[in-house]
């Protein structure tokens, strides 16, 4: 029982922080980049493939570097500290995530390859108008003609879907097959961009006879398999949360120590002091689950996946609600702008959840387990 | 004690929701009622739809065009108003300005500004809060030297809401440093086409414009346009903050907000927590409703009963919670918040990340929360 | 619409406040009355009597005063405020409600006027060992034998019980019959009094083969008479939560502004300041819904009597948790004791809420009927 | 990282669990699991058969009887006993003055104390909180003056926990009122049976006597019990409390606590309100005991982790809360608080009032809530 980073670890924080910071020194640069298309700095992608960021959960035989839940957590982490808007949880952690899962090896040596280099974006399209978080939408529906494959439907909100090259695109087969997993080139889609609430990019794409290639076997009910792989991405999630989080509660407490009201810097307030107190608590609370969930992906098994992915989002949920808004009230007038980084935060901490599902869904998850278990083993 | 209303305000309520459903334009109460922002063009027609029937301004002296209504009337048109979706008067003119220039302005003041306020003619922005001052309104920079009979002022507002429609602004302005520093402040009325005043946009964090910067370099204002006299600002100003903060809690709207999800989500109303959430809130505002209604029944001779902290204090913080349902409601839909109206996701589900980003500002502008809890726990509790 | 009372009602408090602070004048008396045989004043309740407070809730023509429910509520608030241990809810709000409601003439004549002069106690007994605030116990069951009724059973706990001299019971009838109520003689059953965590009484109370007279016509289901009575006896209970909750915020406010810690007085301390502001607030809101359900009992209506109930009994749980909870909180260990009255209140707060209904029992409730309307109307 | 215990650390919990399930009479173990209370005899038989096994104080010097563990270790043990529903070692003995004497102790102390407070056949009490000094420990205002080899203390103590079974006291006691108020403090060991020394117990608000005020008159106390240095006090005091905080979050005890609430109220278990806030309860607690074995992780050398204050906080909330729940699922059967055993409620439900209300201490007592808000701000944020 560890929960200490190794020296390679912590040198790969390091290594990760310090690009981003070239690229992201302060929100301006960050807001700068969100303001123009694509919604990210393609320079700094290729820098991250050059590092083997991209690259870094996919195997080396797949062009990647075959890293564990650990590494890419802290990567997840650095990007969430400086609310970095390069798509890398949607592209690399989610889509290619499936793409590893699921394809066949001459599928993976050649996506994740490309994904790895940073030439080939991918957003997973697994989301109905109005769905909820499930691994069965309906909104989009395969058929085959011998063994062409086409999409009709819709999905929306596809993350980082605005610059992606290809979709992979979760339907519903033919004849009550259950959900099967395609590739699409974007070409073949019709794809309408929009900035989310944080201002990073999303679309609606539609799909109308699109051809569209299926991922390893063809016509397999893969429901499982895109769940867990949602799961995993939830968790790297959570970690971009965490990361958000800290940001969050050190920018608090920078301003309540330099900012001054009635004469005094405002910590001589305790009100407000003791809020920031327990703003740290949740803080750690979270820290402790994000890096718990993490751990249990090595584990393999995908139900403890499932259940640690309930526990830490519904944990973040809270913790990042809680401090998220707390972050703006001890601030004041100035967090409501866009020039500041503590709101904007507020508003990834949102879409991070209701993207990768929000507090309300990860109860009921769990209330349904309750009584599957005596009491909650940590180890 | 008795809870059936009287036939005179039975009537009256009666009255107040026939006029607000029949005569403000249907598509000006929908844009309210489902949360999409409003024009400058429909604010202004709204007013002056209410104007023309005396519903405008009617805490103001009855010479001015105000009624002479009790405060449970009052009540009630405020609520009415919130309940049908009709804009609140722009409360820089009804509740802000207007009320400050009938108690402290010149009659030629009066004559000249009263009835052009009233209607909307003249759209009246705040020049209060400072970059460094925040809560702590006397600390402001912003000088007005006298210049023969003219003031020039100089300096920065900010915060200012809807600065971008504004006519004339209304500033508290330094016009003596020797003295302490509340007393060294006075209120200027600026025309905003004044050479020298510029607004600049600030763009918040739901992507909106709604406030701005105000900058004064060497903007020249006749010594006509000072409210009161030099050095009583901060006296107007406490004047014209203690009305904003009466009737503040914005009940009947936060009701109405959920009344509509409940429609809008009507299908997620079968999960049992999500019932239970609505359960709740709609008992608390039950209780914030009844507070505001004792509140009412209790304020003595316009002054804002003590409570009325209470008022502010929950009514936010109920408003962003309602924000909140919406927004896990909403759930993935949330993130299309600025998605074209081709989207294929409901309006109202696109619309609940901005407008819960939007409404942490509730707790925090027209004195925060904090200051609110230091009211009550000072003037209430003694503390 | 009208939040006030009239001049009679103020002078009602009045007479009560005066009253209650010569049997109550400091904590000491109600904690040496509480330790003493029957745990509650008789020379009060004697006093009560005459003063016309016993028979407030009931018609002249049956002994009382035909006063209506401000009146009655302003009575159980001064018993809260002074954590008066005498059985006013249970013995006249409540039995003396059951018996008002469905008594025949000579029954109503006979025990409320007896109980208006303080002659006769009584004690409603409709709670089943385990059971949840149903009108529909099944602990206690009525048999008929000719025009004879016995009761077999055990109710529990039966508030006020120990001292009662007839018990008005809730028992199941015969062959589906629903739920029909008697009177019992304390004789006739088995009494086992205790003291509930205030220390105010209460009784275990079990029937074999006990000798009952029912109320009214025999054999009738009352359930929904039953409901009505309690959802009464719910009104007036919040009534007499917020006199403790009264009491709980000035004495924090008090203790506050007196206690010196760091050689400073506590109120020095804005975390604390900020926090009985938040006690003032639920307060006020308690004390809103507590007026609001109060007059809703003049409409007479039933179901709104009811969802009125469950309206102030969720408000008065949440509240009454809160400011319970801050009290002792902010106080520090002298509350923790039963020598002061801010944690025996909490004591108080919490026998009332378990008694009468708790949040989660109202929460449901209303959860229930919300979609029985578009919006709640207060008035 | 890693989330596996090593094999001899699971192999460690193993032999802990063992033991604690298999040695400790069921009886103890079932009172302490149903929340019931501890005779004085069954916590004193309880520690005993730990301190025959080496397991009754393991953070003590090893010479003393203590365990070269790690810190992991240590919290398995802790963990594991609260599992198991083993009474904790008394803390006055096993945390508090044990390490207090093997640190500042004279030789003499060591040998005539340690065994005896390892084994329990001393009793401890703990002096410390006085009537008018709260939090501000500082400013207590018992004396001791120096008469010839002895001391001769004077005043009174208050919150003393189990005073009633106490054999001797350790008190801070002011030596000299003539320095700053720290450095004026001293650490008396005193014989509960001296003459002048007497025990008045304090009734809670759950009916229990679980404190007491000590009061001393004219108590002489050989020279020889001083621990440390005349003025030296403050510092022990500081020692001391240190160590109190570690581990202080009643992880366990709470997740135990909840399993067993599930298993006698589990027919409202299918209510989705009550399993939603199980499952948010399961979550907390999980979050809460992942820190605790984070912060165990990161200690160094004895020292606790700033965000200890993290674990009593919120330690403590959770207790709270479970034992909140408790009272809720009980319903009108907690009103039997006081009933004798021939009740026909369950005794769980009959507990859960009493078991409410004396948990609100556990925010106040051994540094409140409040005081671990002060520690996060200052300490870990620097505000």
């Amino acid at each position: 029982m560890d929960f200490t980073y190794d020296d390679e670890q912590q040198a790969l924080r390091e290594a990760v922080r310090g690009l981003l910071a070239t690229a992201y020194a302060d929100h301006e640069a960050r807001r700068r980049t969100v303001a123009e298309e694509p919604g990210f700095d393609r320079a700094l992608w290729g820098r991250l493939a050059e590092m083997g960021i991209l690259g870094l959960p996919f195997s080396e035989d797949d062009g990647g570097v075959g890293a564990g839940p650990v590494e890419i957590g802290i990567v997840c982490q650095e990007l969430g500290r400086v609310l970095a808007p390069e798509p890398y949880l949607a592209s690399v952690v989610h889509a290619g995530g499936l793409v590893a899962a699921l394809g066949s090896p001459e599928q993976k040596a050649d996506l994740l390859g490309r994904l790895s280099s940073g030439e080939l974006l991918l957003a997973a399209a697994d989301t109905s108008p109005g769905g909820r978080w499930t691994a069965e939408p309906d909104g989009v529906r395969a058929s085959v003609s011998g063994d062409a494959w086409t999409l009709d439907g819709v999905a929306d909100p596809v993350v980082g879907g605005e610059s992606a090259d290809m979709f992979v695109v979760t339907a519903t087969l033919p004849d009550g097959g259950g959900t099967g997993v395609f590739v699409v080139d974007a070409s073949a889609a019709t794809v309408s961009g929009y900035a989310t609430a944080d201002l990073t990019r999303a679309a609606s794409v539609t799909f109308d006879g699109s051809a569209a290639t299926p991922l390893g076997e063809a016509g397999r009910d893969l429901a499982d398999n895109v769940a867990t792989i949602s799961d995993l991405t939830r968790i790297m999630g959570a970690n971009q949360a965490l990361g958000v989080m800290q940001s969050q509660v050190r920018a608090t407490t920078e301003y309540l120590k330099s900012r001054k009201q009635f004469g005094v810097t405002l910590n001589t307030f305790q009100a407000l002091t003791f809020r920031a107190a327990d703003m740290y608590v949740e803080l750690e609370l979270a820290h402790s689950m994000v890096d718990w969930a993490t751990m249990t992906i090595a584990g393999g098994d995908p139900d403890a996946v499932a259940v640690a992915a309930d526990r830490v989002g519904l944990q973040v949920s809270r913790s990042g609600r809680h401090i998220g808004q707390e972050a703006i009230q001890l601030h004041g007038g100035i967090a409501m702008t866009a020039e500041y980084s503590v709101g904007v935060g507020t508003a990834h901490l949102t879409v991070l959840e209701q993207w990768l599902g929000n507090a309300g869904h990860h109860l009921t998850r769990l209330s349904e387990r309750v009584d599957d278990h005596e009491l909650v083993e940590a180890i | 004690m008795q809870l059936e209303l009287s036939p005179t305000d039975a009537e009256f309520r009666d009255r107040m929701r026939e006029f607000f459903t029949s005569k403000v334009p249907q598509e000006i109460r929908d844009t309210v009622l489902e949360g999409r922002h409003l024009t400058r063009d429909q604010i202004v027609e709204s007013q002056r739809t209410l104007n023309a029937e005396g519903l405008a301004v009617p805490d103001w002296p009855t010479e001015w065009g105000g009624q002479d209504w009790t405060d449970l009337q009052r009540h009630l048109w405020h609520e009415e108003m919130q309940r049908a979706g009709v804009p609140l008067p722009l409360a820089f003119n009804a509740s802000m300005i207007g009320p400050v220039i009938a108690q402290f302005g010149t009659e030629e003041q009066k004559q000249r500004f009263l009835p052009d306020t009233a209607s909307l003619d003249i759209w009246w922005s705040q020049g209060f809060s400072e970059p460094d001052a925040g809560s702590d309104l006397a600390s402001l920079r912003t000088t007005a030297v006298r210049d023969g009979d003219d003031w020039v002022v100089n300096g920065q507002k900010t915060w200012t809401t809807l600065g971008q429609y504004g006519d004339w602004i209304f500033t508290l302005v330094r016009t003596d440093t020797e003295v302490k520093k509340q007393q060294g402040i006075s209120m200027l009325l600026i025309d905003m086409t004044t050479p020298g005043v510029e607004v600049r946009p600030i763009e918040l964090i739901d992507g909106g414009h709604e406030v701005n910067e105000v900058w004064f370099s060497d903007v020249r204002v006749p010594g006509d346009l000072l409210v009161g006299e030099p050095g009583q600002g901060w006296t107007i100003a406490k004047f014209l903050l203690g009305n904003e903060r009466v009737g503040v809690a914005p009940v009947g709207a936060t009701k109405r907000a959920l009344a509509t999800l409940k429609e809008t989500a009507a299908d997620q109303l079968q999960d049992p927590l999500v019932r239970a959430r609505v359960a709740e809130l709609e008992n608390q505002l039950l209780a914030l409703e009844l507070t505001a209604l004792r509140v009412v029944a209790h304020s003595a001779g316009g002054e804002p009963h003590p409570a009325s902290s209470v008022l502010k204090l929950r009514g936010t913080e109920l408003q962003q919670a309602v924000s909140e349902l919406a927004l896990d409601l909403a759930g993935p839909a949330a993130l299309a918040a600025r998605a074209d109206d081709d989207s294929p996701q409901e309006g109202w589900a696109r619309r609940t990340a901005p407008t819960y980003l939007n409404l942490r500002k509730a707790s925090i502008y027209g004195g925060s929360n904090e200051i609110q809890r230091q009211i009550i726990s000072r003037t209430i509790l003694g503390l």
